[in-house]
């Protein structure tokens, strides 16, 4: 028998190039089910549907097909927020199927209605705002300038980063949004020069307009040093920009269990960038679902979904990624888990990701972990 | 008061980006600009034909690069790049003789073409993708500026820096040299001139003997040129992600439209128009307005017209009060 | 006698819809003129495409100089030495002046400055012009530029529809004088007129086209004299 | 009807038009002439509100018309033919007529979607004095045929027509004869005359072909580079040495005759 | 006749097999957004078919009926309006009423200097009047609950108003965006309404109080009388009836709704095409075909073109806006970041040219073609690759083409939309 999951990314458009890591990520944690042979409900096949990102009709028809052609048991998406809650509307409610998104992070998607269908294992940006501002604060910055990428993601923690800040009495020079996959970033580059600051926090993507910004930033000689929100994680930056990355730091979501290592090691060992933006959080959200089938033993969205709190909080045994085939086991022998898994998934609230953080600085062009939140 | 330092701040951040972008926008231009002019209609894959041109580049540099040959301070791209023309070259002539040449000949509609256009482009974001990826692609290598912000600070001793990339001088002097060119060639040589008659009036044209076709490769090989010339000197400077050439065609064709289409003057004119509006209006002057004050009365606010999140819209709005007042663009235009 | 220099001989055909020519024949000797009139309509325009390949025929054959041309496109046919200057958008509006002129020349590789100069004494307000959009030129100017141009390819066959439309009697008179001077030196010509008597005057030979065949064909003088053409065809 | 008061219209630095200054009197037919780009088209176009002039007034019946737009002069009773026919190419014959008439009911978006017999109705009669007109011009076969696909010659009839659709009060006629056959131009003539006479339409008639400007006009107005030459009846003005030198010219039949003295 | 017939036949056909392979739920769902890109295509087609305005403005009425929705039917934020409700009103209201007065020195004052320094002192002066009481009064909306609110909200009442208000906003824009810019001719006039559509879209990003911005705005309420999937589910009659005729009523439920749907969308649809047939087959479109083939000549002959043109402007725009305002009705949710010029324009474009521009069936057809196309190579550009990879034999190659299939997406659309113009370059059903 095939249990069918459907994948929906935005494979083509704005976010073209994180979703192949997300979509991979996914991927990863069905093989590793598949692999472990202890799935009893059948053999687990993505089927991947084009969110766009961008198009909520395209991304609707897109859900429509995976649900009602393909007949998907539960979906690892959306990405962008507006186009997942279009979905959730229009698709998941209306049939029922389960989603776990592992990329949209919009507060306003906590409280829309979701029949208890809708969870994430990214958390919102309301929290990363606080954690931010605590970094920053606690290493004795006052003032920084800010540029975000103009879509909830973005302007959401754009807010929420303002208001901790100036809580903790810090100043936000300028908070400049940019538009991703522009050609040019000169114009927001100058402006946030002019208004100057400590540093330059950049809340995008990793390889969108938020390292057009820092590059332009760095050819300027307008800021050296960077903040680097969860969306801007990864290898590739660091690749891209090199050695004037040294002495940036961020946070992204993590805990001080060996699980993001881990899943890096295996992604790289798949033969993608584990360290892409979200491509943990989409394995993570792949993982919990066939979780909480194996759970709830079936593959009705109806009973599976009520699973999921459950397997992703403490207490219970402690599951990282790479020991999916151990949590089955677990599982079927009715033993409580606590899914760690790649970004120590912590679920609250309306199901959604508690949101432990782990701090991080860039030195001599290696990541390295400094704490964690 | 601090002239020197408030004039550097000024040509750091908003003088000199500015005109590599308008640079990068002209080339781009020039080439919409071409067919345009000779083809008479709009041409939506420019963008895509653009990104095409840079792939061939960069996969050619990259096998320069891991062959060991360089170009010195220039970027090794520089050496691949007559490969990257005649290889977009042939697709492009390709893309003539199976889609455009059939409407050609049925004298179709300029918006026919265009919509034919949009279908080649989505076949070539297709083959791009397909090829390369949707990745950010780097393949810059020799050295990365003329003049570092840092270096300057030392030179002159001021608190403010000036950085002057490579790829930002190549690229300016580059769309210097080709829109001369392009000017040179469309008015004086005997090509150009048959190019420019067959544009007016094809019928007449012929009975002139003109060689409709050679009229047409010519144009398109051009065009192809000019289009990876301008994807590459981008990629250079900026970086390679065949999303963002896609994107880059707004902004490309505003500077053709606003520079008068068919005018390679107009291209380069309305390059810079685009570039500068978007960085001028949009620039929050409080820093340069700081040097210049006495420090008293150093400013509160920003100083800034617009946020920079309208500085799409106030660029339009710019080329649209242009066009209000100049209905065919700067230098005068065609239109069809 | 021996076969004329161009002839157009039985055409028949059309647009696409029913045919406007019917088995219509046209011809002109080595140097001399040839004159086509008839009502608005008549498919005279129609006649002088088809000779000319623009106009696909379903019957009939175009001849030159006793090689059979029917199947040659208009540029071929331009390299062949014919010249045409259509009745309608014959100039480009985009080009000044003196780049239309030079576009008539595009084929000659030799020196054409001294046929600029022969254009330019015909026809003085073009040189004066030079530089102007041939666009922005009022109507007679536009004709004269058309007729220069044709002039600047020294073909071997030269035709012209309607050249004189629009263009003030003296510079009528000195184009009819000029269409005399080139067919003597060696060069033929096909016309279409409207300002038929002048025309007929100084052709050696004239055609009646009537919806799309030849209804009197004779020496121009001879048309001239008959007075049911007069009549019907050059207003009384 | 129009005075027409130092009308200057320049191209940059050229004067198409230079202190033109002139007077159409209602019910004439005046002829206007001269060289080619004496300026006569520019001066049209700068009546009939195509052009701006660049100083200089036009007066219509005492009224100054000067720079309103070519649709009001329309509704005002002036009407222009254009040198350069602009036929509505993808519209038939017929349809290129019917569109002329002013302020009709269907032309009213309401009327078109809720009134239409009212519509219906009107339409039928402007239908039937366009086949008129167009059985006047011979041109009838042509009714339902797309005038992009006409002969020159018919294009130029086609807009005449179209003066010949509305009551003008003054019609503005730009070379109709070129590229019209003579005996088709004679009986053209012969309608113009006949509006004049019947219908009291004034004209104005730019023309290069003197028999008939001959046959119609009085007076005559020449211009040469944008000024008023010469003015007076058709006899006046052909004996004219100025206008001899600048326009007519001495004439082709000497030079024929030469050669035929040669031979 | 039996031709068109027949291609209505087989774009009928290809939602058929749509629902056959893939399933009725998606093939509905596609035939609903298809028959909005209709609505579209006649707007469209009102403009460019009839009158010859080259509009890419589309994506920016589109937005604005949107908007209408939002401001519309959402649900009033009582916190906002108290916080600066009032103070954004009188702003806009400032704004408004200083360059009405810019407009009146410019239109009354005699030409020179003292005018143009006037105006730009009122327009200046307007301006930062305009700032000083707006943007505080922003900032006070903005800071109210920014993670679910910080807007205004709308005024509560039904979806289905806001369809007339969508398009009477839409038209409302499209008069003055004629008044700017309608001088222009073709590629200029689509530049320019491209950039104000870029403008508007801009201002809905960024403006958060006006409808939350880049933050989106979900939940929207449905329009009478469509119900909720999940309320269908739990009506036992409902569940009764479905099992009675042997559907699951979990698919029969949304399958109802988007019937219903499509009832609204295609009563709308016709009677948009009743009014543009009947306006083009009567004087009126005469007279527009008239302008369109020749504005000089047609002002000669006294038609006062620059109205004319406004007026199919404003109509053709309303119709697009309307359309606007269903598609976000349906969508449930307004999201700024949504309207770019290819989806929203370009795509509107194609679905008029293929169908055959000048002809409201061609542009109905072409909008339903079109439509589906792109809804659908979602799905078939994967397929295609597959069938294409087939024979290829196994390896890196064929793993990166696997890989890259959803590439296929755009590929397929642009070889469909070249073939279809291949065969009819005039369109599907050309103007007559
Ligand atoms: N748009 C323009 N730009 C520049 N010059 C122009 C323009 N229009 C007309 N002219 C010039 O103005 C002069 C007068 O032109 P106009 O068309 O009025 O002549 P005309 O008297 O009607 O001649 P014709 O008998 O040949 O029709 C010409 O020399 C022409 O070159
Ligand atoms: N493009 C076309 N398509 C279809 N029919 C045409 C086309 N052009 C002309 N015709 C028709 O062909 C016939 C002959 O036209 P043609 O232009 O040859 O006439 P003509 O003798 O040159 O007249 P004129 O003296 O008015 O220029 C006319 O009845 C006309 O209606
Ligand atoms: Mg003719
Ligand atoms: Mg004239």
């Amino acid at each position: 028998q095939e249990v069918k999951l459907g994948v929906l990314l935005g494979f083509t458009g704005p976010l073209e190039s994180i979703t192949p890591a997300m979509g991979a990520g996914a991927d990863l944690a069905i093989k590793e089910v598949n692999d472990s042979g202890k799935f009893t409900l059948g053999t687990v096949s993505a089927v991947r549907g084009d969110s766009t990102c961008i198009d909520a009709a395209a991304a609707t028809a897109a859900a429509e097909r995976l649900v009602t052609a393909d007949g998907v048991s539960g979906i690892v998406g959306g990405d962008c927020s507006g186009v997942t809650g279009a979905v959730l509307q229009n698709v998941a409610r209306p049939n029922g199927i389960g989603m776990i998104s592992p990329s949209a992070t919009s507060p306003a998607l906590s409280t829309a209605e979701d029949d208890g269908l809708f969870f994430r294992t990214a958390p919102s940006d309301a929290r990363q705002g606080e954690i931010m501002a605590d970094i920053l604060s606690e290493k004795g910055i006052k003032s920084v300038a800010l540029t975000y990428t103009n879509n909830d993601y973005g302007k959401g923690l754009a807010d929420s980063f303002g208001t901790a800040f100036a809580a903790k009495g810090g100043t936000v020079t300028i908070s400049a949004p940019h538009e991703d996959g522009k050609a040019d970033y000169s114009a927001e580059v100058a402006s946030l020069a002019s208004a100057g600051g400590e540093m330059l926090v950049v809340a995008g993507y990793v390889d969108q307009g938020g390292k057009g910004v820092i590059q332009a930033s760095i050819d300027s000689g307008a800021f050296s040093t960077f903040y680097l929100v969860d969306g801007m994680y990864g290898e590739a930056l660091i690749e891209a920009i090199g050695e004037p990355l040294n002495g940036s730091f961020g946070a992204v979501p993590g805990t001080d269990s060996e699980g993001a290592t881990k899943f890096q090691e295996m992604a790289t060992a798949a033969g993608f960038d584990g360290t892409s933006a979200f491509s943990p959080e989409s394995y993570d959200a792949a993982a919990l679902i066939l979780m909480a089938m194996a759970a709830a033993n079936s593959t009705n969205s109806k009973d599976w979904t009520t699973k999921v709190m459950d397997l992703a909080n403490a207490p219970g045994e402690p599951i990282l990624p790479g020991e999916l085939g151990k949590a089955l086991e677990l599982i079927a022998a009715g033993t409580d888990i606590d899914y760690i898994g790649a970004t120590a998934v912590e679920l609250v609230g309306a199901g959604e990701s508690a949101g432990n953080y782990r701090e991080y600085s860039i030195t001599d062009g290696a990541i390295t972990t400094v704490g964690f939140r | 008061m601090d002239i020197l330092n408030a004039l550097v701040v000024f040509l750091n951040f908003v003088f000199v980006p500015g005109l590599a972008y308008g640079a990068q926008l002209a080339l781009g231009a020039l080439g919409v600009t071409l067919i345009y002019g000779i083809l008479r209609f709009s041409n939506f894959a420019h963008g895509d034909t653009m990104a095409l041109g840079t792939m061939v580049t960069i996969l050619f540099t990259w096998w320069f690069q891991s062959m060991g040959i360089s170009f010195g301070v220039l970027p090794t791209a520089l050496l691949a790049l007559p490969i990257g023309i005649a290889v977009t070259a042939l697709f492009v002539l390709g893309t003539d003789r199976v889609v455009y040449r059939f409407y050609r000949k049925q004298k179709a509609a300029p918006v026919i073409l265009v919509m034919v256009s949009l279908g080649v482009m989505f076949v070539m974001n297709g083959i791009v993708r397909l090829i390369i990826g949707v990745d950010d692609q780097n393949f810059v290598d020799g050295s990365r500026f003329v003049i570092a912000a840092g270096d300057f600070r030392e030179m002159t001793g001021l608190a403010e820096g000036l950085a002057i990339k490579t790829t930002q001088v190549v690229t300016v002097v580059t769309a210097l040299v080709v829109m001369g060119l392009l000017f040179w060639f469309l008015q004086k040589t005997r090509t150009g001139k048959s190019m420019r008659a067959f544009s007016d009036n094809e019928d007449l044209a012929l009975l002139s003997g003109i060689n409709p076709d050679r009229v047409v490769a010519v144009t398109w090989i051009i065009a192809a040129a000019l289009a990876t010339i301008a994807g590459v000197l981008y990629g250079l400077d900026k970086s390679f992600r065949p999303f963002v050439y896609f994107q880059l065609l707004l902004p490309i064709f505003a500077a053709a439209i606003v520079g008068g289409l068919g005018s390679p003057l107009g291209a380069i004119a309305g390059g810079f128009l685009i570039a500068f509006s978007e960085v001028m209006v949009t620039y929050a002057w409080k820093k340069v307005v700081t040097y210049l004050v006495p420090e008293s009365m150093a400013p509160e606010g920003l100083l800034q017209l617009m946020g920079t999140d309208y500085k799409f819209a106030v660029s339009f709005a710019i080329l649209i009060l242009v066009l209000i007042f100049m209905p065919t663009g700067l230098f005068k235009g065609k239109s069809v | 006698m021996a076969e004329p220099f161009l002839i157009g001989e039985a055409m028949t055909g059309g647009y696409g819809g029913a045919d406007i020519l019917h088995a219509c024949t046209i011809a002109v000797e080595k140097g001399q003129i040839a004159v086509i009139v008839g009502p608005n309509g008549a498919g005279k325009s129609t006649a002088m495409k088809a000779v000319f390949g623009m106009l696909r025929l379903r019957a009939g054959h175009v001849k030159l100089a006793g090689e059979d041309i029917t199947a040659l496109s208009p540029q071929a046919r331009v390299a062949k030495g014919m010249g045409f200057v259509p009745q309608t958008h014959n100039i480009f509006t985009s080009m000044t002046v003196e780049e239309n002129l030079e576009m008539g020349a595009f084929i000659r590789t030799d020196d054409f400055s001294d046929t600029l100069a022969q254009v330019y004494d015909l026809f003085p307000i073009l040189k004066q012009k030079r530089l102007q959009p041939a666009g922005e030129l009022s109507g007679g100017q536009r004709q004269q530029v058309a007729v220069g141009r044709a002039l600047m390819t020294r073909p071997k066959v030269l035709m012209l529809d309607e050249p004189t439309a629009g263009v003030s009697p003296i510079v009528m008179d000195e184009l009819f004088d000029r269409i005399i001077e080139v067919a003597r030196t060696g060069i033929s010509i096909l016309m279409v007129e409207q300002n038929a008597r002048q025309a007929l005057e100084i052709a050696d030979k004239g055609y009646v086209l009537v919806q799309g065949a030849n209804r009197f064909t004779d020496t121009g003088k001879a048309l001239l004299a008959d007075p049911e053409v007069r009549r019907s065809f050059l207003g009384g | 009807m129009i005075v027409v008061e130092d009308l200057h219209r320049h191209f940059g630095g050229f004067r198409a038009v230079d202190g033109a200054s002139l007077e159409i009197r209602t019910g004439s037919i005046t002829g206007l002439i001269g060289p080619n780009g004496a300026g006569k088209t520019t001066l049209f176009n700068v009546i009939a509100g195509r052009l701006p002039p660049t100083s200089g007034r036009v007066l219509m019946d005492g009224e100054d018309i000067t720079g309103l737009p070519p649709h009001e002069l329309f509704h005002k009773g002036l009407l222009r033919t254009f040198q350069i026919a602009h036929e509505f190419g993808s519209m038939t014959c017929l349809e290129n007529l019917m569109m002329v008439p002013a302020r009709q009911k269907g032309e009213r978006l309401l009327n078109a979607w809720f009134n239409r017999r009212a519509v219906a109705a009107e339409e039928a009669a402007i239908r039937k004095k366009a086949l008129e007109v167009l059985e006047f011009l011979t041109i009838s076969h042509l009714a339902e045929q797309k005038a992009s696909q006409i002969s020159g010659g018919q294009k130029k009839l086609l807009e005449l027509g179209r003066t010949m659709m509305v009551d003008a009060k003054i019609v503005f006629l730009d070379e109709v004869g070129a590229g019209v056959n003579r005996t088709l131009l004679n009986t053209i003539g012969d309608a113009i005359v006949r509006l004049n006479k019947e219908r009291g339409y004034t004209f104005c008639v730019i023309e290069h072909d003197m028999d008939f400007i001959g046959r119609l006009c009085d007076p005559v107005i020449v211009m040469a580079e944008g000024k008023v030459l010469a003015q007076g009846t058709v006899d006046q003005v052909k004996n004219d040495e100025r206008v001899i030198e600048a326009y007519l010219g001495t004439g082709l039949k000497n030079k024929v005759k030469e050669e035929a003295a040669h031979a | 006749m039996t031709r068109n017939l027949a291609l209505f036949g087989g774009v009928a056909a290809l939602f058929i097999l749509t629902g056959a392979f893939e399933s009725w739920n998606l093939s509905l769902s596609i035939l609903g957004i298809a028959l909005l890109s209709a609505i579209m295509a006649l707007g469209v087609n009102i403009q460019w078919g009839y009158a010859g305005l080259f509009n890419t403005g589309i994506m920016g009425f589109t937005a604005l009926g949107g908007l209408a929705v939002v401001l519309v039917s959402a649900r009033p934020v009582a916190e906002g309006w108290a916080a600066g409700g009032t103070g954004i009103l009188l702003g806009l209201f400032l704004g408004a009423a200083s360059i009405a007065a810019a407009i009146f020195a410019w239109n009354r004052m005699a030409p020179g200097r003292t005018r143009t320094l006037v105006t730009l002192a009122i327009g200046v002066a307007g301006f930062f009047l305009f700032r000083a009481v707006f943007d505080p009064a922003v900032v006070a909306v903005e800071a109210f609950n920014p993670a679910t609110a910080g807007n205004l909200g709308g005024l509560g009442l039904p979806a289905l108003v806001a369809w007339p208000v969508g398009g009477l906003l839409a038209a409302a824009a499209a008069w003055a965006i004629g008044k700017i810019s309608l001088g222009l001719r073709s590629d200029y006039l689509a530049i320019a309404t491209l950039g104000i559509a870029e403008i508007i879209v801009a201002v809905m990003k960024n403006e958060d109080w006006l409808a939350r911005g880049v933050k989106n705005i979900i939940d929207l309420p449905r329009p009478w009388p469509v119900p909720y999937e999940v309320e269908l589910q739990q009506s036992a009659a409902f569940v009764d009836w479905a099992t009675r005729w042997g559907f699951d009523p979990v698919s029969a439920s949304s399958i109802v709704v988007k019937l219903l749907y499509i009832a609204l969308f295609t009563a709308v649809l016709l009677a948009v095409i009743w009014l543009s047939e009947r306006a083009l087959n009567s004087p009126w479109g005469r007279m527009m075909r008239a302008i369109r083939d020749n504005e000089v000549s047609s002002a000669a002959m006294g038609k006062d073109v620059k109205a004319r043109h406004l007026q199919v402007f404003i109509l053709g725009s309303a119709v697009v806006g309307i359309a606007g305002a269903m598609y976000t009705t349906i969508g449930g949710a307004l999201l700024p970041g949504e309207y770019n010029p290819l989806r929203f324009t370009f795509l509107v474009w194609v679905m008029v040219i293929v169908g055959g521009s000048g002809n409201n069936w061609g542009a109905v057809l072409g909008g339903l073609l079109i439509g589906w196309l792109w809804l659908i190579v979602e799905s078939l550009g994967p397929d295609v690759m597959r069938i294409m990879v087939a024979g290829l034999s196994e390896g890196p190659l064929k793993a990166h083409l696997i890989d890259s299939a959803q590439h296929m997406r755009l590929l397929t659309m642009g070889v469909i939309l070249l073939l279809v113009l291949r065969f009819s370059p005039r369109g599907l059903i050309p103007e007559k």
